[in-house]
């Protein structure tokens, strides 16, 4: 291979790289470095508390705290719970809605898909206190649900995890059927009357055509799901107790309510520690999605 | 197993408004019916229409006793090459093959045993039916596609060329075995071809189409020497068609040649077809012998085909042994015409 | 910037801050609207300077941290005990000199005592006040005490904030209410916080709804979604105003308001114009404009005649000279003095069930 | 014939409920848009203008619009430009790492914006682009990269190669097979991470409200702390006008660029 | 135009160890080469190394007198006409005719012009043209591919089966063109193809693959009438191939038949090959002539392709004029084995 060739990925990858190096190395130094400072705390010397960090010092106390901090680790199980719970939900409830959309006539399709774009061009807290309003002890949802008679009294579906996930499924749903739908649109629709002629009904036709073939958008919808449902802030702050809290929402809290910066660095790092991990783990399952769906081979 | 009926058929696209233009046809239980036709004719699209791929604007089709216009393909049962393959990406050879199948419900170890039979049969190794379809050449590919129509067992076996990348010896020993098969399990078949001689030699009838109409539906031979009409004539490769221009009591006119009536009725404006390898060249002048050049000659194989230009502007295509000595371009020629070289091709209003 | 300077010619030229830049720190929302409204045009008129309103949330000290020494993010900030405390001991604020506020004697005493104006930080004031919030068609009879938040009828219906400032204080004064005290609940606080602690979470059930922001209360109290709880008095007037169904108390016992301050960053280049623009901030008339904005005042004057005008803002602020003398702030000094514990406590005890 | 039928009508009831759903907040909360009130409740026997008035009355509220419009403009060129060309990267080239690069793109998403606007801020300021869109649009493409690396990635992989390389067959440079062939074989997928991009740049708050100084105010800087203080129906005002001026926007561009095809075709 | 020099190329996959073994060939400036080979020797595969989309694992290839394996595929100026058309899904018939001249830089109008001319040649009509590849008939989309290939004035044209979707009559005539516009602008061109007849009728030289090697290289009539080996003999379409058993000084003994021996030196092991043109069948008995039985009749256009089964078991064919009293299966015969009918195939060592 010659040096141009060599070059030539990096040629690729440069204006990333350049966001990347110039924008994202120093905050990440700058998020490790902080959860390195002792805190300022009742130790401030001030006579009063919660005062932010001491520049210049380094201890990995916050980390020794953090890890013997059973509220920490609760948190973070309650994080990663959130993250799977939510998408999962999205990817079974987004999947048939891609498809939908993805078998509509054009017109429609794109009413369908403006529907989908138009939830997210609105205000998060509109689309929040929106749903806050929906789902009050006295709204509409509870109103249905006993008037069907499935429950007499009214179901706590805010300021509880059932808000959390309706809520953060809401906002994330939008992306994971956006990410869905355009993988559906590559699948190859004479490959589908292909396998009908071959005798599959439609559902077979689905399970072992169009099912294979969206695998590399499924696991794609699946990542990008997860990572956002990971970073879960604004509906778990608004539409959950503080039994649900999540670590972005507790690095707030830690940072500018108790005033603890290396505190909340550090659950920062902790948050991504988990996220890495997280995404590592699902390169495996995802490797295996992309296997077998017959993408092709790269240009060697 | 099935006949076929094909009532008025009718399909437009957007800017082809007679893509199939009312094909009415019927395909006797257990016959070969070879398609023949130009480029963009037709062909795939009544395929398509056949298998319910596509619905028709008008007409309906008959699968045996039933009327299956409404159903959809899985409902029909049958085979289909389609011309760009359509194989699954995501399966390799074998999978493809035991795909039709799976969906059948065979047990597993039954229908590897039916593929990997089909897949020896078109001739892919064992490495082979393990690879994905990007990662076959076109030829295997296009035997997987062969391979997988017919594993399943359908009623109706429709072929949309389906040895077009094949190499002569593998297609000639696979329309041979496919013939074996088809009349072994009397399965109905369409086959699109562009080889004249794989129709000639394969099937049973043969449908000519041209522009969304079928001209002509005869045997071979019928087809062949007794063509509807110059088009068909035309399309089957038929060089030295000449319109007559003139019909006296006991003589015609055509190419500038005044040759003996031919017996039948025939009026101007149907064609003289001269058969290539019954016209006889010669070095010498002689009586009903037509003085021309040879313009070019071309080797096929076991004999020559030389062109030759008349006098009277007219070009003629004649074959020649090999064996005989040699007409180089250039050189001058006296065609004689034998009564057993001239056929009349009636002109159908088209 | 062309308005401005235009603004200071047209006035005779003579304004001794004039192409001067403020940038100040406000809250968003009504804050932002009564500021822009009553101070900055009049604060432009008289000092030539132009005025950059800079609204946020809680994002003013971070900011500032965050900026390079010598080049503040703003000049003068306005913030709360919470976040101003910790914030002047770091040093992101410079002393002030009081002689140059000539207004501050316009406030009650009761506002102005305290370290940040001893020690010459700057000016505190009272703000919001914890208010008895409560759907009407949710209560039997109309609360007056926060001993009725105890009361068996809302276990599990009540809606309290999630921050300690405020809702610790609720409990201590609840409790003192209950204990047929009333109004102790500032020396329970200070003298008896352990015990202020174990009340809280031995109750901590009867809570229904912690809520984050004043918005999530106001909805939660017009949806129903809980019965009753404490609120900020700011936000409970538009509330009162546009909802039939609820009410709001202040009782007069343990009545305890928000401390805000206005202060000067360090290392401003505009620090007389910044002091200049405190002791206008005190005048009667911009006070008057804030206090119709909604919000509190500590100039009794100015307090009495808005309560004739208005009488939901009578019902929530202190409007009479003994009332005003009688102002107090949450328990700020108590709660820095204690500030890791509380905290601790608070997020795992008392907000969360423990395990 | 029933199962298919039965399968279809649930496929059609679920997106129906999924899609009904998402848009249900929505249309409540334009419902409170038009409120007479002052808080957020939907309006009952009357209706009024007043939050559109008064949204279209105060300057900082529209600037914020317009702010945020282009914010997330430039937000989604350069998520687009880096994103695109990053999936190239990876997806048509095998090299040493390429590897440690995807995870580096990935990483901004793992990093709470808090941090990540605090840590920008002193940055911003010694670069000089504090006060400028540039430093919260270039903030915001740190999340927007990820997210249209990862929709065109999925595109590119399986994207038939023969195509690039007849594109190259026919002298083609690189380059230009990208422009002229690859590009407009996956926009569609390019076009969902650009929206994706935008809607994230549309609503993120927390970066902006480190990096936003008062001339280039975005939306959500504007509405968000508000929520300390009773929110207003005017934010569920600038939603509607928000999801207005966006939808004109994006249909205008739709419309331009069908024009645009039309005439070159 | 360019020759084009191929050293010791080789290529594989995995799986496929040899795809290209050790291909060494010169193609000489303006002639017209054709590859022929079974499906999956690796046709494709040599076309794609030549072109540069495909890295080799050795050897070099070398276009004029540029070393240019290390270079990418725009910088050889190559037109290739893909086994699957690859043709671009998102521009229409004429963009994608009009593409290679774009990306040269010439003007809107004059790439235009050019485009519609290439489209005019290969007969799609102006309302075909304007269609996107999907919308397009298989054998439209490869006259697309064919025109594309050419438009843009390539070096070095490479064909891979260019004509396969076609009916032949348009293969006939594009061809034939093919031919002439390759003679007028002297382009260097390599056409894989599967029919022989193409190839024996279009190649200056003919190249025969197997196994990603090449056997035999030369013209046309050498290959075909002095296959280098029996592998290409029988790729070529020799039905009568035999081993020959038994070598006596003046007789030979092959598929149980005692002939004379031809001139050269013959061992065993070689092959003998027949011309089912030149034998005779007669229904007399006679010296020199072999029985056997006629096991099948096939129409073959001009002619009968007959298949006889001799006494040894073995299999013949023979070719018999359709005037000619007609023999029908089951048919007792008498082959006479004229010399003009026997040649001798080598055994290369393989
Ligand atoms: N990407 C690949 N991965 C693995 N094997 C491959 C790949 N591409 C081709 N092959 C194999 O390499 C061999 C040569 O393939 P090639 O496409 O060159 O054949 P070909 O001569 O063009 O055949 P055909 O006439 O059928 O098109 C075949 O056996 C094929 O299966
Ligand atoms: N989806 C489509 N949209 C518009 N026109 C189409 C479409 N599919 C086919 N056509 C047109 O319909 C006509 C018939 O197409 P069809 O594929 O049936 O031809 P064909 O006989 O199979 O040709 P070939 O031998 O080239 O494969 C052609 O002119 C083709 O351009
Ligand atoms: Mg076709
Ligand atoms: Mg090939």
């Amino acid at each position: 291979m010659s040096k141009r060739q060599r070059l030539t990925p990096w040629f690729w990858a440069a204006p990333s790289l350049i966001l990347l190096l110039g924008l994202l190395l120093w905050p990440a130094l700058q998020l490790i470095r902080l959860s390195l400072c002792e805190g300022g705390g009742g130790q401030s010397g001030f006579g009063i508390g919660g005062s932010f960090y001491k520049p210049g010092t380094w201890t990995l106390a916050v980390y020794g705290g953090l890890g013997a901090d059973r509220y920490f680790w609760d948190i973070l199980g309650f994080t990663v719970w959130l993250g799977l719970v939510v998408t999962l939900v999205c990817i079974l409830l987004a999947y048939p809605t891609a498809h939908f959309i993805w078998q509509l006539p054009g017109k429609r399709k794109a009413v369908a898909l403006g529907a989908v774009i138009v939830t997210k061009l609105s205000s998060l807290l509109v689309t929040i206190y929106g749903l806050k309003l929906i789902l009050g002890d006295y709204g509409p949802v509870n109103q249905f649900l006993q008037w069907t008679g499935l429950t007499h009294r009214p179901l706590m579906l805010h300021d509880s995890a059932a808000g959390v996930v309706i809520g953060e499924t809401l906002l994330v749903i939008p992306y994971t059927i956006l990410l869905l739908w355009a993988g559906l649109e590559r699948v190859d629709r004479t490959l589908l009357a292909a396998a009908r002629g071959l005798g599959a009904g439609p559902l077979r036709a689905f399970t072992n055509v169009t099912l294979p073939l969206s695998l590399p958008a499924l696991a794609t919808a699946t990542l990008v799901s997860l990572i956002w449902a990971l970073g879960a802030f604004i509906s778990p702050y608004l539409l959950g107790s503080p039994q649900e809290i999540t670590l972005a929402v507790d690095v707030q809290r830690q940072m500018f309510e108790n005033l603890n910066w290396p505190r909340g660095a550090a659950e920062g790092v902790g948050m991504l520690v988990t996220i890495s991990i997280l995404a590592t783990l699902y390169a495996i399952p995802h490797r295996w999605l992309i296997q077998h769906s017959g993408v092709k081979e790269g240009l060697a | 197993m099935a006949s076929v009926r094909l009532e008025n058929l009718k399909c437009s696209f957007s800017g082809v408004p007679q893509a199939v233009d009312d094909v009415s046809l019927e395909l006797f239980s257990g016959e070969l019916f070879c398609l023949l036709g130009p480029s963009g004719c037709g062909k795939s699209t009544l395929l398509r229409l056949i298998g319910g791929y596509l619905a028709p604007e008008a007409g309906r089709v008959w699968i045996g006793d039933a009327d299956v216009t409404a159903q959809p393909p899985e409902l029909r049962n049958t085979g289909m090459v389609f011309q760009n393959y359509a194989l699954f990406p995501h399966l390799n050879a074998l999978e493809n093959v035991a795909f039709g199948l799976k969906v059948k419900g065979v047990r597993k170890s039954e229908r590897i045993a039916k593929a990997e039979e089909m897949l020896d049969w078109v001739g892919l190794t064992a490495d082979e039916r393990r690879r994905r379809p990007s990662q076959l050449s076109g030829g295997q590919q296009q035997r997987v596609a062969l391979a997988r129509a017919l594993a399943f067992g359908p009623n109706l076996l429709m072929l949309d060329e389906p040895f077009a990348n094949l190499d002569r010896l593998l297609r000639e020993r696979l329309r041979e075995e496919l013939k074996q098969v088809q009349r072994r399990s009397q399965t109905t078949t369409i086959l699109v071809t562009h080889d004249r001689e794989e129709a000639l030699a394969l099937g049973d009838r043969i449908g000519v189409m041209h522009r969304g109409r079928l001209l002509q539906v005869g045997s071979p031979e019928e087809v062949y020497r007794s063509p509807a009409s110059s088009t068909v004539a035309d399309f089957l490769g038929h060089r030295n068609l000449f319109e007559i221009t003139k019909v006296e009591p006991d003589r015609i006119e055509a190419a500038g040649a005044i040759l003996p009536k031919p017996s039948g009725a025939i009026v101007p404006r149907d064609h003289l077809l001269l058969w290539p390898n019954q016209l006889k060249l010669h070095r010498e002048r002689g009586t009903e012998r037509f003085e021309g050049t040879v313009t070019q000659s071309q080797f096929a194989g076991t004999h020559l085909v030389l062109t030759v230009t008349l006098r009277s502007g007219a070009t003629l295509e004649a074959w020649r042994e090999l064996g005989q000595d040699s007409l180089a371009s250039g050189d001058t020629v006296w065609v004689e015409i034998p009564a057993a070289a001239v056929s009349v091709v009636k002109q159908a209003d088209e | 910037g062309q308005k401005s300077a235009s603004t200071s010619t047209g006035g005779g030229g003579t304004k001794p801050f004039a192409g001067q830049t403020l940038r100040v720190f406000v809250y968003s929302g009504a804050w932002e609207k009564g500021f822009n409204q009553y101070f900055v045009p009049k604060f432009e008129a008289a000092t030539g300077a132009k005025v950059v309103v800079d609204p946020g949330w809680w994002d003013s000290i971070p900011k500032l941290k965050a900026s390079p020494k010598g080049q503040p993010a703003f000049d003068l900030v306005l913030t709360d005990a919470t976040q101003g405390y910790p914030a002047i001991r770091e040093g992101l604020f410079q002393k002030i000199d009081m002689s140059k506020i000539p207004n501050k004697a316009n406030f009650a005493a009761s506002a102005l005592d305290n370290w940040v104006v001893k020690e010459d930080y700057g000016i505190t004031f009272p703000d919001s006040v914890m208010t008895l919030g409560y759907n009407k068609t949710m209560v039997s009879s109309e609360p007056t005490s926060w001993g009725d938040l105890l009361k068996d009828e809302y276990n599990g219906k009540l809606g309290m904030y999630n921050s300690f400032y405020m809702s610790l204080y609720t409990f201590a004064a609840a409790k003192v209410a209950q204990a047929g005290a009333p109004g102790t609940a500032h020396k329970e606080v200070a003298d008896n916080l352990q015990g202020v602690i174990d009340f809280a979470k031995a109750n901590r059930d009867r809570v229904k709804i912690w809520w984050p922001t004043s918005t999530d209360m106001a909805l939660s109290l017009t949806q129903k979604n809980c019965a009753l709880g404490n609120m900020h008095g700011t936000d409970m007037i538009p509330a009162l105003k546009n909802s039939t169904d609820l009410g709001a108390a202040v009782p007069a016992e343990d009545r305890a308001f928000v401390l805000l301050m206005w202060v000067v960053a360090t290392g401003t280049k505009v620090p007389d114009l910044a002091q200049e623009a405190i002791n206008m901030l005190l005048s009667d008339e911009v006070q008057t404009g804030f206090a119709a904005a909604g919000g509190a005042t500590a100039i009794p004057a100015v307090a009495a005649k808005m309560a004739q005008q208005d009488k939901f803002w009578g019902q929530i602020y202190p409007s009479t000279a003994e009332d005003l003398a009688a102002v107090q702030y949450y328990p700020y000094d108590t709660y820095m003095s204690h500030w890791d514990d509380l905290v601790k406590v608070w997020d795992r005890e008392i907000l969360r069930k423990s395990a | 014939m029933i199962g298919h039928r039965f399968g279809r009508l649930l496929i059609g009831l679920v997106s129906v409920v999924v899609l009904a759903g998402l848009l249900w907040p929505l249309v409540y909360a334009l419902w409170i848009s038009f409120t007479p009130l002052e808080i957020l409740q939907p309006p009952h026997a009357e209706w009024s203008l007043r939050w559109y008035r008064e949204f279209f009355t105060q300057n900082r509220w529209l600037e914020g619009l317009r702010n945020s419009l282009v914010v997330g403009a430039i937000a989604t060129g350069v998520s687009v430009i880096c994103g695109t060309s990053v999936a190239v990267a990876v997806v048509r080239y095998r090299f040493r790492g390429s590897r440690l690069l995807h995870g580096a793109v990935m990483l901004p998403l793992f990093i709470p914006a808090l941090i990540l606007g605090m840590a920008l801020l002193p940055m911003m300021r010694t670069i000089g682009l504090w006060g400028s869109p540039f430093a919260v649009a270039l903030a915001h493409s740190l999340w927007g990269l990820p997210l249209v690396f990862l929709a065109v990635r999925t595109a590119l992989q399986d994207t038939d190669i023969h195509m690039e390389q007849a594109a190259r067959g026919l002298g083609a440079s690189a380059g230009q097979t990208f422009r002229l062939v690859t590009l407009p074989i996956i926009a569609p997928a390019v076009a969902v991470g650009a929206m994706m991009a935008f809607i994230i740049s549309l609503n993120e708050l927390v970066m902006a409200l480190f990096l936003c100084t008062t001339n280039n105010d975005t939306l959500p800087k504007v509405i968000w702390p508000n929520l300390r203080y009773t929110l207003s129906p005017l934010v569920a005002a600038a939603s509607g006008v928000t999801v207005l001026a966006t939808f004109l926007l994006l249909g205008g561009a739709a419309f331009l660029q069908s024009r645009y095809t039309r005439n070159t075709s």
